[in-house]
């Protein structure tokens, strides 16, 4: 075991994979001689060389759509975007012909890359450069998404998905690459689709995936001070969303909170809320609550912007409501 | 028309009329070094192709399936030629506007027909329908309904096969439409940059729907390459002979460098733009002129005037076509729809995907 | 009052405001001179000239983002995309630029911009051409998303989305241009965020939006012989949403089904569902169910397509369910 | 590196030196009407606008605010000639490296420097930050973060110019990556079809962020014009002289005209993309070559040589200069933060809009 930065994980997982399959390769913007504008892609390019660490103009539809080109025909093309908040000029590439060729082709062209890069804000950025998208891509059919909160996580179920015959959007953060975490020597794979309870409690269900995650454990941790025991879920996947673990639990705790970096208009937290008083209508003691971004782009200024971000006095504040403790 | 309109009139530029086409090749098809058996291979391509999508435009009139439907007719001796040109693992990938190109790739007409009437045996399983024919195993890569969504698919295509080390090429098809989209310029300058070997081909039929070309477009589409200092060429799209002559020359040029090449060929469209068009911005006299330019009636009257093939040859061509194209209704009529689990297939990878409700 | 077909009124509430504003143009593809793909815009070239109604060429990002430059600097566009499958090609104009340019600028900058065309399915057209946004769109701040399903509410809307000075999504259906209604000869306008309760019941809720609200309606009419009074309810507006006109009927009925053509996760249905459970908690005698188009792409065969539908027998199952009559 | 890496020394080409910029105008002052108080007007204004963006650094390494911050230091010859070129009226808007033509356009550095400090009479009041300054009131559009986004939206100002037949010009700038956005492209399509009164202007600094210009677009910039026969031309970037003859004619004959134009300025920025970028994929001797064609440095001298001004007053316009800058970190820091309930304005037209939560 040794203790690692999420960027190490997400360059050591694809280091992993490109050393055990050669069709698998690397491009995006600055990924090959920059090393990343997160440095995320640390000395790939000098271990693989150019043919399969590439640097790409500025035109995400040309290169989304490229790879996925590549990967109708044989090739396992992992797609960096600088960020996800970039990728929306490329989206038709995503959301119509990665998703969905496989399906209009009667699954006879099958499409294995991954989009991956960081999502949502990664602070003081403004409106454009801080949107989460997970919701969106996961509104979708055809893509599977991913979005993890811890190294460990992240490089489980990259290297998964990096094997993955799916279209996959992996989502990671600016402000979690420098989050360390130990992280086993051997190799060990994770499964997508499936959430893992991080903090097992009988009071509460937190549903938090993501950044957003830790703003979740730090709320849980007052609230176990203050004598709530949250159970503490983290997704892990978007899509398939791991809804049993989470009715599961609910139906232990009878309350639970969503916490999730999306806007509130249908977003994770509106799914899973929506499909907790489906599937859990009689066990719930109180209306599921969300904490998310609020329906406002992101502000610029450090105390907008501080009013904008979840924090976990308002995950507390929900807790506190559906446990009828305010 | 209001006086405002004045405008109108001088930006309905005319298209290119017929008699305007670039000059056809004067080679034989001796000097091409086609065969006489090949010569009737390449008429009776062009005939099932627009005989599939005359038998079409009936089924659809008689409601025997749904959908837009997009006819190729008058475009046929550009699909004709490249398969004629290219390697059968060369790869191909086109618009919605892909009958043709399916045909000549190896979708057999039953799969073809299949299709449009949504069964299990049509050639993307009955979930495609007309605007999205896939046949990878033959390396027909679709079919594909966004315009201009397609052009950096065919840069990956062709990417892959770089990186594969293998020797194919990838064409690309695409409408006039599709000039003035993003992606074009986006994949025309990774592929430059990339040194790919895909054959980029605008079929200029004039219109992109109703919109002359001059309307949507400045400047000649051909141009588009120049930015990037790809090699381009324009040639006449009514004539198979032309289309082969130079698209051998640049297939040649494209597997030796490892490089990109744009093609402009200048075709025609008989249809309106689907069903549903009357076509009603263009006139009757353009269409005629056109059609005295028809790339199956030149290609008969070669034929003849050679004495390669007699009347009735080429009647019995017909005969055998028109035969297969109604076997493909009959085939298509009497094929089974997808089962209803069918809807939830070819989604993912795995057959138990967790769908959600 | 004439009867009029549903793209006869947005052509006529396009035209008024026209003669009204002469700030106010249209253009998009084939609105010109083919008088609309879906005819739309039916003789606006002739009574307005070239100036102001405007064919494109097939840039969806280059016009859409010409419409805010133009909307920014003084005019008030109305851009027809000739359905919202395209409008993915150009959408960061749409979803960063016009959505976001007022808030980044301080407020410094309007966009008074209506973005109009056919949404959702239109039959068989596989998967690329049937997606329902109505989401999507909803789900980003900054946009107001209006999605009527009758020829009143359209040209009511309509006008006052043109008049209004934020930019607007206004969706429309290839399938309902030919419906038609009785619409006033005179002036009118409706105004945006407010929902129409269509139908009075006190069995059940039913909350339904654009061409699927007579999927709905039907459903009414059939649980109505069999003696279920749904109370149907109109919201016209996806964003904002008049969530208390649903919540008092709920409060009311006690149950409540939503119907969307939105894909499940994180859809309207699943947002309106999460608000009511949050909003009406013990009012509710059963959980809130949602009917959608199901989480694949669209089929192309009629047999898959119908299926893929909603249709009037998944809204009474899940009425039956609600109500605990199956 | 590893062997593999054969292709990346003959990719990564080198830019173009700064000796090899396109030659300077031979053109003095008079020649071109510049009075001796508007020369030094011009020193002033990129004196300006060098001396806010050192301290704009300094504040930042001090952790006075947060965000990106891109530093347009070297460029500032281009958003002084424009500015000294065109109207007051005139339309400008580029990409978030936008303090150098904010500035230029009438936003006071008061007004600039709260905006980083997040403040609320900031000129964006606070809500957009660094890369997103707006003065639409002195015709500043922004500051535009997504690459090559604000293309058609400079495309739209001027269509919008058009049609109310005022006779402003619309002037878009943008870097050497925006180049290869489709956005582009479809922009010069609309902007020549339509003959809208814009002139776009690429920045190219060499760089778009680590990747040197060979690297991502090929070609040369300015032929990306060829294809919609729009007019276009090359100017040296790191000499105001220069920029103001060109963009002069260019003005002219856009105004006259109605049609766009695309201009090429070759220039340089001296610090690294924004303030985490170390810079490493360019050497030392390259950016000391560059430093050598200073804008500041090069009007200077022509100043001192031609005795239109002494040392002295220079360092007094320094002075002045830069007790500017200082009043507005006062004022950035005295400024008060926007109130919590900014938070919900600004984003709908209505005050009472009915936020979700
Ligand atoms: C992005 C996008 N915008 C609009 C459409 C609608 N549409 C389909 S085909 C077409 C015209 C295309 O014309 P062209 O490229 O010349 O091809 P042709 O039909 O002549 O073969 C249009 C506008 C679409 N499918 N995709
Ligand atoms: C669509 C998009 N992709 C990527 C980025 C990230 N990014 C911001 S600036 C930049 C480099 C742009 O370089 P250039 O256009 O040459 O302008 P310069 O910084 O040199 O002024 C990149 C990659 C972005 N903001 N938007
Ligand atoms: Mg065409
Ligand atoms: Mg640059």
């Amino acid at each position: 075991m040794a203790q690692k930065q999420f960027r190490e994980v997400i360059c050591d997982a694809i280091r992993e994979e490109m050393e055990r399959d050669e069709n698998v390769f690397i491009m995006g913007e600055e990924v090959a001689e920059y090393n990343g504008a997160y440095k995320a892609t640390q000395g790939l390019l000098e271990q693989f060389g150019d043919k399969r660490v590439i640097d790409t103009p500025i035109s995400e539809a040309g290169f989304a759509g490229l790879g996925v080109g590549a990967a109708m025909n044989g090739l396992r093309p992992i797609v960096e975007f600088m960020t996800f908040n970039f990728a929306v000029v490329g989206m038709d590439q995503i959301i119509n012909n990665a998703a969905k060729i496989r399906h209009m082709s009667g699954g006879q062209v099958k499409i294995p890359i991954v989009f991956r890069g960081p999502n949502g804000s990664a602070g003081q950025l403004g409106a454009t450069h801080s949107v989460a998208y997970e919701s969106l891509y996961a509104h979708l059919p055809g893509l599977i998404t991913i979005h993890p909160s811890e190294p460990y996580d992240a490089k489980g179920l990259l290297k998964t998905a990096i094997r993955d015959d799916n279209p996959i959007i992996f989502l990671e953060s600016e402000q979690m690459y420098g989050l360390k975490q130990e992280v086993p020597d051997e190799e060990y794979l994770l499964p997508i689709g499936k959430a893992e309870i991080k903090r097992e409690g009988s009071d509460v269900t937190i549903v938090a995936d993501g950044k957003i995650y830790h703003v979740a454990k730090k709320a849980a941790e007052e609230l176990a001070k203050d004598g709530v025991e949250v159970e503490l879920i983290d997704p892990r996947t978007i899509k398939p969303f791991d809804i049993d673990t989470v009715i599961k639990s609910v139906k232990k705790t009878n309350r639970c909170v969503v916490v999730d970096e999306s806007h509130p208009f249908g977003g994770v937290a509106a799914e899973v809320g929506f499909q907790i008083q489906r599937e859990a209508f009689d066990y719930l003691d109180a209306p599921v609550l969300r904490v998310t971004i609020p329906d406002v782009p992101a502000p610029f200024s450090k105390k907008l912007f501080d009013l904008w971000q979840p924090n976990p006095k308002q995950v507390i504040d929900a807790v506190n409501n559906v446990t009828y403790r305010s | 028309m209001s006086k405002n309109n004045q405008n109108i009139t001088s930006r309905t530029a005319t298209i290119i009329k017929a008699h305007d086409l670039p000059k056809p090749t004067q080679k034989t098809h001796k000097g091409l070094k086609i065969s006489e058996e090949e010569l009737l291979e390449l008429y009776r391509s062009m005939m099932l192709q627009r005989r599939f999508e005359e038998r079409c435009m009936q089924m659809y009139q008689k409601g025997k399936f749904g959908g837009f439907l997009h006819l190729y007719s008058g475009q046929e001796a550009v699909s004709t030629g490249a398969a004629y040109v290219l390697e059968d693992d060369d790869d191909f990938i086109t618009t919605y506007r892909n009958h043709g190109l399916g045909l000549v790739k190896g979708i057999t007409p039953n799969e073809a027909m299949a299709e449009l009437f949504g069964k299990k045996d049509g050639c993307s399983k009955g979930k495609g329908g007309s605007m999205h024919y896939f046949k990878p195993e033959k390396h027909f890569w679709g079919g594909h309904a966004i315009v201009g969504a397609h052009l950096p698919l065919a840069a990956g295509i062709a990417f892959a096969n770089k990186y594969q080390e293998n020797d194919r090429l990838t064409i690309c098809f695409f409408g006039d439409g599709s000039i003035d989209q993003g992606t074009l310029n986006e994949s025309f300058n990774l592929a430059q940059l990339w040194k790919l070997p895909v054959i980029y081909v605008v079929e200029n039929n004039g219109y992109s729907m109703g919109t002359a070309v001059q309307r949507h477009s400045a400047g000649e589409l051909v141009d588009r390459a120049l930015p990037y200092g790809m090699k381009h060429d324009v040639v006449n799209g009514m004539d198979v002979f032309s289309v082969i002559e130079k698209l051998s020359e640049i297939a040649n040029e494209v597997r030796k460098t490892k490089e990109p090449f744009f093609l402009e060929i200048k075709t025609y469209r008989y249809r309106g733009h689907s069903m549903s068009d009357p076509a009603t911005y263009r006139t009757k006299e353009e269409l005629q002129d056109y059609k005295k330019t028809d790339p199956i009636e030149r290609l008969k009257a070669y034929l003849l005037e050679r004495q390669i093939a007699k009347e009735t040859d080429l009647q019995s061509i017909f005969d055998e076509v028109d035969k297969i194209v109604l076997e493909s209704i009959d085939f298509a009529e009497n094929n089974d729809f997808p089962s209803d689990e069918a809807l939830y297939q070819d989604v993912y990878a795995e057959d138990d995907f967790p769908y959600l409700t």
